[in-house]
Parts: C-alpha cells; structure tokens; sequence
C-alpha cells in the first residue's frame, strides 16, 4: 500500500511530487544528497522544482502555458500597431501624425493605468458583483503567484503573466474609439477620455464577466471567450457615443449625401489589417489561458476561418451590392470575421466558424452604409466593426457554441449600454467642460500641424 | 485666352471646384506645391530645435479660360477660397497664345 | 518484476502513464481518491492527462511541440503580408490597390479551399499515389486527433495543428504567382486561378511528396524538407506558365530593349523581404515538426545563415557585375538565400547552409537578368527567386544533405513540370474563355482605377 | 533502500532517468521490451529521450525554453526590421535606399560574422578575461550541445539555439550606429567599419561580461542583464566616435543656429518603433535564458511598464518644455524606457521599472537637446537612446536592482569608452584612408542616387 | 520665346518625351498633377458611398522653346499623347519672354 | 508684373528662398518636379537591366513680382542657385497681367 502511494505520487508527478508530509521529508533529503554527491545541474532543476512547492508535478505544462502568454501578449501588442497604421492609413495625410501619436499614447497610458487601478479593479477580490476599484498592482511574485497554484490549468500563468496579457487588452477599447473620432477629436480630451475609459470602464465592465460578476449568475453563464462583447462591442459602443457628442467631419455630409473623405495610403491600411489578424492569434489563442493543445489547435483554426469567411463575404458583398471589389471592405471583411469568432472560438467547430464569419462580413458592409444613411461619421468603420458585430459574434455563441440566447443577448446588450453611457457622460462632461472637438480652422488645416505642429511626411518643408 | 493661376488653401479645393462649376468651367488643373508667403512665422519644435515652417501646404489651380471669362473665373475662385484669415492664397492672371485639345485636334475656345 | 513494470510505466512517462490494463484501475482509483480528497488543481491537471489516454507520457512534449505548430503557422501567416508588401513596393503605384486586393483574397481563399478540399487532398488517406481527392475537414477534434498518437514525435500536433500550419503553406503557391503576373492580368480571372491552383493543383502534388505518394518511392526517397520544390518551385512554375500566356508589360521590352519599370516604394518592399524572413523562421522552423530542440536549434540556425549569405552574395554579384550596390537584388538574395535552404534546413551544417545561400544568392541575379533577356517579364522576381533557386535548393540535399542525386532532379523536375503544365492548362482555359490580360488601356490607367476604382494614395482625389 | 534509490531516479526525472549505470541497463533493456512489443510511439519518444543522456529528466524544461530561445531570437531580428523603417522615416527620402541597404548589409554581415568569429570571441574557451578571438562555430550538434547539460537551467537551450540568440543581438552594436551616421557616410567605409564593429569590437568587449571577463571579478559583480551597457551603450558610443569624426550633416548647424532637417516619414518611423518595442519581448524576455515561468513573466511586465512610463514621459517633457506633443519625442521615449529596463529587468519590480522607465524617457529628451546644443549631428537620436540612456539604464541596478553602484559605474563607463576608442581608431584610420564622408554635392543630391543610382519612391522617374 | 504647357496622360510621357527629343528638344519639367475635365462623370464607390472622382492623374510637362520652334513642339506633343479617348488633355502656348541658364549665365535661346 | 519661373536642384531651395528674403521678396510658390535637361545621360541598372534616369528631381520656384523687381529677383536666385555643375536649372521670365489677394481683394502690386 505504501508503494502504491508513493506511486500515486509520481503518478501525479510530471517532475517531482511532494504529496505527503511523511514524504517530503525522506525524498527531498535524498535529492540534497544528490546534488551534494556533485550534479550540480541536476540540483539547479530540483530548485526549480521546489520553487512550485506542492504543484512542481505541474511545472513543464505551467512553463509551456506561461510561455504561450507572454507570446500571446506581445501578439495583443502588436495589434495596437495594426490599429495604428489601419486607422492612420484610412484617414487623411493631413491628420497622420495625430493618429499616430494617439495610439502611442493609449498603448502607453492603457498598460500603465492598468497597473495603477485597472487589473486590481478587473479582477477584484471582494466584490458584489458590479463595482470594486482596485490598487496598484505591487509586486505580483513569490509563492502562490508564481506558481500552477495561481490559477491551475484554467489560468496557467504567472501573476505577472495574467497582468501583462490583460493589459494588452485593456488599451483596445480606447483604441477601437480612436479611430472612429478621428480627424476632429481635440488631442487633450481625448487622451483624458482614453485614460478614464481604459482606467476604469473598461475593467469595471469587464469584471462583470471576466472578474466574477453578476453576468455569470446570468442562466447558463454568459458566454464571451475572449470578448465579442467586452472588448469590442464595448469599444464600439463607446465610440458610437463619442461620435454622437462629437459630430461628422465637416464635409462628410453634405445636402443630404454622403461625400466619402478617402484614406491616404491603402498600404498602410492592409499592413494594419494583416497585423490585426495576427495578433488575434493572440488575442483568441492566448484567450485559453493556458497552451492545452486542444483548445489552441481549434482557437487558431475557428479564428483564421472566420477571418477568411468575413474577407471573402465582404468581398462578394461590396462586388454584388456597391459593384466594385473594395479593398477597403475586404479589409473591414477580416475584421469583422475576427470580432464575430471571438465570443465563441473554443466553442464551435470548422463549419460553424466559417458561418459566423460569413454573416459578420457581410454585416460589416451594410452596418457600414447604414451608419453612414444616419449620420454617424466613423471614418475606420470601428462602430461597426467592433460594436454591432461584436453583438453578432456573442449571439453567434447561442446560435453555434451551446450559448443561451437570453443570456448571451443580455449580457451583450448589457455591455455595449454600460459603454455606451459611460463614454456619453464622460465625453459629454469634456465637451461642455474644455471641448472635445477642435475648431472648424483647425479641422480643415489638419491637427498634424495644428495640435502637433509637425508633419507626417514633411520631407521638403522644412525650412 | 487667359491662364488664371490661383494659389488656395488645400480644404478649399472642393469649393472652388464646385463654384467654378457654378459657372460653366469644364476643365481646370491641380497641383500640390507649398507656399511661402505672409503666413509664415510659425515656428515649430522638432526634435527640441526650433524652427520656422516657411513652406505650407497650398493648392494650386490653373485654368485657361476664354478672355471673356477670365473675370468671373477669377471672382468665383477668389469668392470661394476667401476665409479672410492670413495664407488664403493670391489669383494670377497672364495670357495664353493657343490651346489645342489632343483628343481632336481643335483649337482656340473650342479646346477649353 | 511487477516493480520492474511499474518503474518502466513512470520511465516512460513524463507525467502519468497507464500502460497496462491491470495497472490502469488501480491508479485511476487512486488518483480518484486523492482529487476526492480536495486537491482540486491536481485533479484537473490529472484530467487533462487522462484526456491523452495512454499517451499521457509524452503531454508535456505535445504541448510544447504543438504550441510551436501554431506559433509557426503564425510566422507563414505573417509571409503573407511580406509578399503582399514587397509586390506592392516593385510594382507602379497604379497598381497598388490591385496588389494588396488579389494578396487579401489569396490568404482568405487559400484557407478556406484548403478547409474545404485542399487538406484531405493534401494528405489523403486510401491513395494511388498520384491523386485522392478530398473533403471538408470536418471536425478534427477528439480521441486520436487531440492527442500525442495523432502523429508522435513525427507530427508532435493536434489534427487542428497540422490543419492551420499547413493552410498557411497552401495560399504560398497562388501568392508567387500573383507577383509574377501583377500589373495586368485580370483581376477575376486570377481570381479563379488561384483558388483552382491552391485547392487542387497544389495539394495534389504536394501529396506525391508529402502525402506518402509516388515520390518517396524514389531511391532514397525524395528530400525536400519544408518545400523547395513542393511549395517554392511549384509556386515558381506555375508563374512561369502564367507569364508565358499573358506576356510582358506594356513598354518593358521595347525594340528589343528590356525598360526596366521600377516599383513605387523601396521601403515597401524591403519591409516585405523583412518580414518573408521572420516568417521563415515559422516555415522551415515549423516543418521540424515538433519542438525538438535539436532539430529546431539547427532550422534556425541554416536558414539565417542562408538567408545571410544569398544577401551578401547578391550584393556582391550585383556590385561587380551591375557596378551598382543594388537594394533590390540584396532583398531578392535574402529570398534567395531562403528558399535554396528550404529543402535541406535540416539536413546541413553551418558551412554548407552558407555554400547553399551563397549560390542561391549569385544565382538569382543572373537568372533574373536571364529572363529578362527572353522576354519573360515577372516584375518581382518570383520565377528566379521561387522556381529556379527552389530547384536549387532542392538538388543542394544531394551535395550537402544526403540525398540521392537522381531522386531530387527527378522529384524536383516533376513538380516542377507539373506545376508548368497544370497552370499552363488551367490559365490557358481562362485566356481563350474569359481572357486573363485586362486591355491596353486598363493597364495603361492602372489597374486600381480600371478593376477597383480606387487610388491607393488618394489623399485629394476626392470630390 | 534501493526503492528509495529508483524513487529518487524518478523524482527527479520529468521524462526518464537513468542515473545509476546499473540501473540503466535493465531500464533500457525493459524500455526496449517495451518498444519491441509494439508501441511505436512510446519507442521513438524514448529515443528523445535516450538522446538526452543523462539529462532526460530536465528534457521538457528544456525543450520549452529552447523554443522560447529561437522565438526570442526571431523578436530580435525583427527588431532589425524596426530599426530599418525608424532610421529610413526619421531621415530625408533622397537617403531611403541607402539606408535600407545598410541595413540588409548590416543583419546579414552581423549574423555570418558572428558564425566566422564572433560567437567563439564572445564566448572564449581559455580566457585572459581581456580579450580571445574565436573561430567558425562548426558543428553545433551532438552530445553536451543539442542537451541539458549545455547550459543547464541558466542557460536551457542548445548550442545552435545560443548561437542564433546571441547572433541577433551582435548585428544590433552596427545597426545603432547606422542611424547616427545616416545621410552622408559613405557606403563602402561604412560597410567595412560595421563588419569590424560586429565581428570584433562587440564580442571582445561583450566577453568582459557575459563571456566571463573581467567585469565580473568587480565587486559584487558587474550586472547588466539584457545589455543596457554591453549592447546598448556599446552601440552609442561607437556612433558618438563616428558622428565626431564624421561631422554634422550640411545645413544642420548654421550661423550657430541648429536647423531641424525633418525625417521624411512619421509612419515609417512609428512601425519602426513598435516593432522596436515587440522586438525587445524577445531582446530582455529571451535574456532569461530559459522559459523560467516566474523570470520569464517579471521581465516582460518590467520591459512593457518601463517603455510606457518612458513615452508618457518623454510626452510630458516635450509638451511642457518645447510647448508641443510631439511625436518623434514619443517615440524616443519609449525606445529610452526599453533602453533604460534593459540592464535591470529581471531584477525589480513594476513601481521601480516604472520609475526607471520616466527617467529614461526625461533624460532622452534634454539629452537629444544637448547634443544639438554642441554641434553633435544625430539624426535618429541614437546617442541619446543608446548611449546616455544605456548609461543610466546601468546605473538604476544599483539604486533599484541590489547592484554595486561603483562596480556599475565602472562598468558602463568601461564599455562605453571601449566602444568609443574603438571606433574612434577604426572609423579614424577609414578617414584617413578611404575617407567616410560623401562629397557635399553626392550629399545635396542624396545618397541613394549617388550611391545605388536608386530611388527609393521612383514611381515616375525612369524613362 | 514660347512656354508650350501640355497637360497629358500620365503613360503618355515615355512617348512624349521620345517623340520631342526626335524634333531636338532638349529640355523640359514634369509635374504629377491632377486633372478635372470632360472626362468626369466616373462614379466610383468607397466604403459603400457614391461619389465622383472628379480629379484624375494627369502629367504636366513645360518646355520653353524659341518662337520658330512653338508649333512643331505642339504637334510632337500632340502626336505621341493622342489616344482619340477622351481625357487625353491639351497644349498651351503663352509667351516667355527672358530665359537664364543658372549654370552659365547665359540667356535666350542660348539658355535652353 | 512678371512670373519668374525657377527650375532649380532641390537642395538649393533653402539658400534661394533666404537670397529672395534678402532682397524683400516676401512670397512664392513651390513645387517639387522632375527635370530633363542636359543633365542627362545618367546610366542606372534595375534588377540587371541598364536604363537612362532622364528625369531628375529638381524644384520650381514661382514667384510674382512687380516689373521692376524681375531683374533683381533673377540675379538672386541665379547666384543662389548656381553650383556650376551640369543641372543647375534654369530661370524663365513672362508677363503676368493681373494679381489679386485673396484674403483681402486687393490687387496689382499690392496684392504681391
Ligand atoms: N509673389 C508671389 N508669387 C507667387 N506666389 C505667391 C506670392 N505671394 C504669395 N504667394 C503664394 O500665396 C500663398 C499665400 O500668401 P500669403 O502671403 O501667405 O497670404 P495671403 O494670401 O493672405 O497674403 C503663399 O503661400 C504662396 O504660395
Ligand atoms: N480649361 C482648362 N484649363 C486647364 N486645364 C484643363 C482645362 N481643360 C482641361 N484641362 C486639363 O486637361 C485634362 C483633360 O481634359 P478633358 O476635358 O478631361 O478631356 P479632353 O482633353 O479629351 O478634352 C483635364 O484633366 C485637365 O487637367
Ligand atoms: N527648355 C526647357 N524647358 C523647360 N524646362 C527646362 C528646359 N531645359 C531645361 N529645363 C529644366 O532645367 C533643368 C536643368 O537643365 P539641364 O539642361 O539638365 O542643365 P543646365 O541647367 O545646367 O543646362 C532640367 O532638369 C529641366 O527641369
């Protein structure tokens, strides 16, 4: 019997196994005696081993998992790159240098706000479900943090891991209404609107899902993987608030037509697209928390089948209805694939994902001519893109991934409203308070030279 | 003939374009140039040394239009580009011996 | 000797192994009781073993060489936007729109037809050895498909795995066509060519090698790594058929004169190439397969050496022999340097990876000098760099890896000519169909205006 | 006993052990049963396994840190990439090609001479502690260097997987300099003196510290974990000497007036800065010299928090002193903050990466302005970047990271000045012999025209 | 001495400049401009709007040349840039009046 | 009032734009160009097939001044200009009949 145990032991072990306290003692004695009798390298692994205390029999999948994370999280990084160069490439030359500096800032200010408040009020301790804000995050190492004990094989990372990751994400929702308050929005509110909503909306929403909140008393259990809703239709609805408060670009919409401003660099445009889709590899991927090569191999397929399903949509669709194949919304198309598969990319297999792509890219092309029918100027298409295909995408999970409709409508609806009313009060307090938009003037110049005073390929201006 | 050059501020284009329109003139050609003028003075930081943007982005529209035209050419484009504020822009008018339209071979007025 | 068994059951096991029946129940039971007993990590860790049934022993491994799968797949993905960059900066801004466009839908169409037939033709399971035509993959998850037996140290992936890394391969082939034929040939009819060449033509006779078909019947059996032939040469000629139907460009071979027609935006490309060789990295990295770090280490290594020497080499065949240190010959040494180690990143050392590299890299000046010399007018180089430094790299497995040299000539030859001949017949419909040149005039105008009605840089060509 | 003696075998085995040779034989023989009765895959994992010697136990560890080696390795080359666009966008368009070309030349010089020479120098067998040369790497392969036993846990890869890391980071001293130099040094000087720089003065000097030297023997011992000395400061002092002997670019310093000359690209320069950013995951994250779970996690959050907290500076400074958000200031704010956490990430926490991050990003900003002030022509700023911050970045080990601060000082100062003579004397003996200076009018017309005979935006300009 | 402006096709420069270095003229300047003429009325769509685009690439090239030379310049223009479709573009010829080598100082005819 | 057209190498826009200051010229216009000229002849090899870079980047300075600032203005910009290498570019002179501002309607040599 005592053999048995001892093999249950290693067993359970992939490494080393200290189960039992009687154990303990005999086994690590001998391992001291090993690595004293010379093996020297031997003795630096057994530390590793130790390090994990009771959860060493764990540690090659937790390193191989941790590992996966931070990839994940600089594939989430590269995104805000690919946001960047999308939003900047589909605007005017004029307003370049804003744009770009806009988006070094909110990936700057996103990931430090989330280490001063954001992570510790995502994932909040005691909590009542809506709203606990959080502290700074502190030194997140030693026992219990860095370890397969801090979130076993449903969070198979370190503490600083889960930060990291998560911070990534955190920046997209401001990026996601950049792009759509561009060319007008005035530089200072918008880095102060960026800095609240990624501070403190973003994660008090999300902890409504991600942080054990109410959504998940919901019938079922809301289901968002890696947020159709709570990163991008909260984003999309944040900007869709912004836009409202803001205004269209003077010119867009002129004697009841619309007159479109075209972007100024197609390549910059596909460059940011390509990159978004790479990085929701990491995004989708790194979503499954851990490297289980079951969920992985099935993120990635559903994640780049839909994408393809939403190009090849958008494609026919703008060909059939707007009798051009447009670049422009065979772009929009694999945006709209990749937000649709995020809800439900561990959850539904190759068909279903190939389906729900379908729908978001075509959805995307008309969302887009609608938005546009009312008004609502979004020069990058983010309201449409991340807002109402993000609700598609978490509907789709009901539809293809064994969601409960009721559930997954609610809590999207839920998501998108918060956004929604957060950003119209606090937008709408800048804009009666120091303004959100720059004057007429200013707009016409371009904000490269009047916010910034520099110009974005100023090559012989110079004096 | 008459060649009216105007010089305009670059978001001003689509006005004038229409307000040329507005009066019958089919045909006009637009370069990108940078202007050096009053408006200059505004000095700029990069990269911690200041310096003066002399050089500003403007538009320039020509047009060759029938003697008879010239004037209301030139009171639609001033008309339209005016903003009133420093850098708007100058008209210049000089004339032009012959035009020939490559397409058919006509010239004088019908090549407008 | 039943603990000689049960010592040889944990030898072999990295984590948990249950090898023989009898063992099975008494362990399960036991492991049962200690998670009964509250270790509730331990218990889903011991799950997750239980779910790789008797191939628990090898999890840790799996999951690390599949997470490796899917971050190389990433890397080919990444490919994708290298060529679409760099045939957009060697090619006419009037054209730019197209390029980008045809690249978009080639990556969407390749997965998707490679989902749909391409897969299961790819790798077909009852087989003559020449063609087996399949269906859609289906759901590849569950026993067998998720698990280390799917494909052991050989295959170290889920079904998904190979699934998503080899679809990123598929869209390769229609790619380097495209940048041959860009700059006037038709937008739809390509369209249909690519997705006839990625969901049949390609898959097929990848199947002669990868497959298990005719070509490992070859004395030695037929080595080509990670595709010098099955992927590169058979991109490669393919374009050549293409560029033989559709002939030159307007003005490039003018009284029997070649004129050059230089690309819009050098920065383009060579962020193109940049990228190309990051994602190599994935290409002939990811072919290794698993994550063995043997294998792996030395990928690595032979294909930056390569890829180092075709630049170092091009650009001294391009100093000495053009009098100019040219960029674009340097870029095109570094594919060159890439596409010769494809088939034998394995299989050499360093020294010989440099040889390989070296002769790739002189190699492709002179070839691309030498199609331009019969008129052959492939604007971005990919006859040269794909076809004829592919069939390089595949004969260099005889002098440096091992191989048999009969067996790579007639391997590479037959895929080559294959290649050749499937274009030539399926491009050859389209011409005397529907035609693959646009006229005279589209091309004239630019293909973004002519096929899409958009600029690529449109900034005040508005209204 | 002897029950206790196998337990221990298998406790600190992962995989399979055989560490007493009488136990091996009959293990082998029962594995090989085993193997024999039919379990293919069992068979061939074992051989993995068996390949691993000794070290079989720690064979997943480091097959997980091998591959977070090579993917480290290929973030750093893409850092290559990042420099390219940066340095092309922050110069004039007329010097495009030329800079792209010195780029190519110098990651693929960088990476052969580090197989020639540089690897052995870096890393020396018997050493003086000052300097040895080595010779070609060879074959990497084989026993003691594809395991564990390579370099245990501090260093978990193999011998190919060190040499490709290692050689990333060597073409990084040459690269530095490139942007410092950029618009009127002449190309083949140029050339010759990166080829030196990176085949010789990097590796002797690296080797004072991470090859064993003399640094090391300093009290409590010289610590500069990723290189904010040995790479970085490294580069910028070899750029100072340069840009000394080179002089300003004409019309920079006029009538005692410094004279912008504005980059021709703001888009070209933010991708490079971002990729610069990703890059570095690999750069301090691949320093870990393994997949270590808790190292791996800290240096991630460290390198992201110090980049932001650097731009969020540096946009406060240039806002607040120089009255404008300016871009370029951004940019270099977070390439300070990555320069600054390099010496130290691995050793505090987020508060100090924060803190040493915002003064990086300060300093760069005045000291951009310094050497502006005494006629120190830097086009990218890498003086700053690189060498000052460099600089700090050593010294924050000592006030945040337990290091010496004299031993620090030191250090730094050693290699700086070391980087400094040694270019002084290399570039110094091209001047007077060669000469590296273009001509002031190949200078007015551009280097690409006059060097490569090349545009780097030719969209009209043939004939 | 004659400014002959002629704005044309943008793939029509090879022939143009081919056709006038046959007739001996050895000098001319080239500018990437837009156009807006007859040849509008193409609507195209962008993100799911109609609109026109009214300004289409376009090539203006100047030559000065002596007064004798003014009208063979034109027809070498006009005979290399013609396509017969509309958009093809026109020929302006204004008078110059001084021109100055920069190189030599010399002036007139002697300058081109 | 005349147009001084100034064909000159890019890198010489800085010096002539201060040499106009220096006598009081307080506005032009700038536009970068392509040149063909005597400066010709410059052989370039793309990917392995030799070709003649016929048209060179150089930039034209328009400038409108009263009749007697013309000379002066010429002068300025030649010795401004003039490396005395092959390529410096070339100053043309015509007439210009009317000029308007713009901002502020008005014209002739105020309008300057
Ligand atoms: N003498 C001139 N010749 C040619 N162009 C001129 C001249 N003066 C001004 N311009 C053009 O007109 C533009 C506007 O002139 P500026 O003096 O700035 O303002 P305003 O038009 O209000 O007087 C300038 O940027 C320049 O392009
Ligand atoms: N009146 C005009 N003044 C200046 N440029 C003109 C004028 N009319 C036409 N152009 C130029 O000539 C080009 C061709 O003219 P368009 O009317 O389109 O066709 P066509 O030359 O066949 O008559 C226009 O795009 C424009 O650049
Ligand atoms: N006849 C001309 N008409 C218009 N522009 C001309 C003419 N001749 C030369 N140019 C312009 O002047 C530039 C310089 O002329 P070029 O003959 O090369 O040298 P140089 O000025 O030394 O005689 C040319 O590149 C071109 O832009």
């Amino acid at each position: 019997m005592k053999i048995k145990k001892y093999l249950l032991a290693l067993l359970l072990s992939s490494s080393a196994f200290l189960m039992t306290g009687s154990l303990n003692a005999d086994m690590v004695m001998s391992a001291e005696a090993a690595v004293a009798s010379g093996d020297e390298l031997a003795g630096d692994y057994l530390a590793l081993l130790e390090a994990q205390g009771e959860y060493a029999y764990a540690f090659d999948f937790f390193t191989t998992s941790m590992l996966w994370t931070v990839i994940a999280a600089a594939l989430v990084f590269l995104m805000h790159l690919g946001f960047a160069t999308l939003e900047a490439g589909l605007t005017q030359s004029k307003n370049t240098v804003n744009i770009l500096f806009k988006n070094v800032f909110i990936i700057s200010i996103g990931i430090l706000s989330y280490a001063v408040i954001g992570f510790n009020t995502h994932y909040p301790g005691d909590f009542n479900g809506w709203v606990a804000f959080g502290s700074f995050i502190g030194d997140l190492s030693g026992p219990g943090m860095d370890t397969f004990d801090y979130g076993g094989v449903g969070l198979a990372m370190t503490a600083y891991g889960d930060f990291i990751f998560q911070a990534m994400f955190a920046a997209t929702a401001a990026t996601i209404v950049s792009g759509a308050v561009a060319e007008r929005v005035k530089l200072g509110s918008f880095m102060i609107f960026a800095t609240i909503l990624v501070a403190i909306g973003y994660p008090v929403v999300g902890s409504w899902h991600w942080g054990g909140g109410w959504l998940g008393t919901l019938e079922g259990g809301f289901y968002d993987f890696a947020g159709s809703s709570v990163v991008h239709a909260f984003g999309g609805f944040a900007a869709l608030a912004c836009v409202m408060l803001l205004g269209p670009r003077a010119g867009k919409y002129v004697d009841g037509k619309v007159k479109p401003i075209l972007g100024h660099s197609m390549p910059l445009a596909t460059i940011g697209v390509f990159l978004l889709f790479l990085g929701w590899f990491g995004f989708n991927g790194g979503s499954v928390l851990s490297a289980n090569p079951a969920g992985v191999g099935l993120v990635f397929t559903t994640t780049a089948l839909a994408a393809c399903a939403g190009a090849v949509a958008a494609i026919a669709t703008s060909w059939l209805f707007l009798k051009k194949p447009d670049l422009s919304m065979a772009l929009n198309g694999i945006l709209a694939g990749l937000v649709a598969i995020t809800a439900g990319a561990d959850s539904m297999g190759p068909l279903a994902s190939i389906i729900v792509g379908i729908i978001g890219g075509v959805l995307v092309v008309f969302s887009i001519i609608f938005f546009d029918t009312i008004k609502i100027d979004d020069p990058v298409g983010a309201i449409s893109v991340h807002g109402v295909v993000g609700i598609w995408g978490t509907l789709a999970v009901a539809f293809f991934g064994g969601g409960v409709f009721m559930t997954q409508l609610i809590g999207t609806l839920s998501v998108s409203a918060a956004a929604f009313i957060f950003s119209l009060i606090v937008f709408g307090i800048l804009k009666v308070t120091i303004g959100v938009r720059v004057s007429a003037e200013e707009e016409a110049e371009g904000l490269d030279l009047s916010e910034h005073g520099q110009e974005a390929y100023p090559d012989f201006a110079s004096s | 003939m008459k060649l009216v050059k105007a010089v305009i501020k670059p978001f001003k284009l689509e006005e004038v374009k229409e307000s040329l329109s507005d009066i019958g003139i089919e045909g006009m050609t637009v370069t990108e140039v940078k202007g050096f003028g009053r408006q200059k003075g505004h000095t700029e930081i990069y990269r911690g040394s200041e310096y003066t943007v002399d050089f500003l982005p403007k538009v320039l529209v020509e047009i060759v239009v029938d003697d008879a035209d010239a004037e209301k050419t030139t009171e639609a484009i001033v008309k339209a580009a005016k903003t009133g504020k420093i850098g708007d822009g100058k008209v210049f008018v000089s004339s032009v011996e012959s035009a020939i339209r490559i397409r058919t071979d006509e010239t004088g007025s019908e090549a407008l």
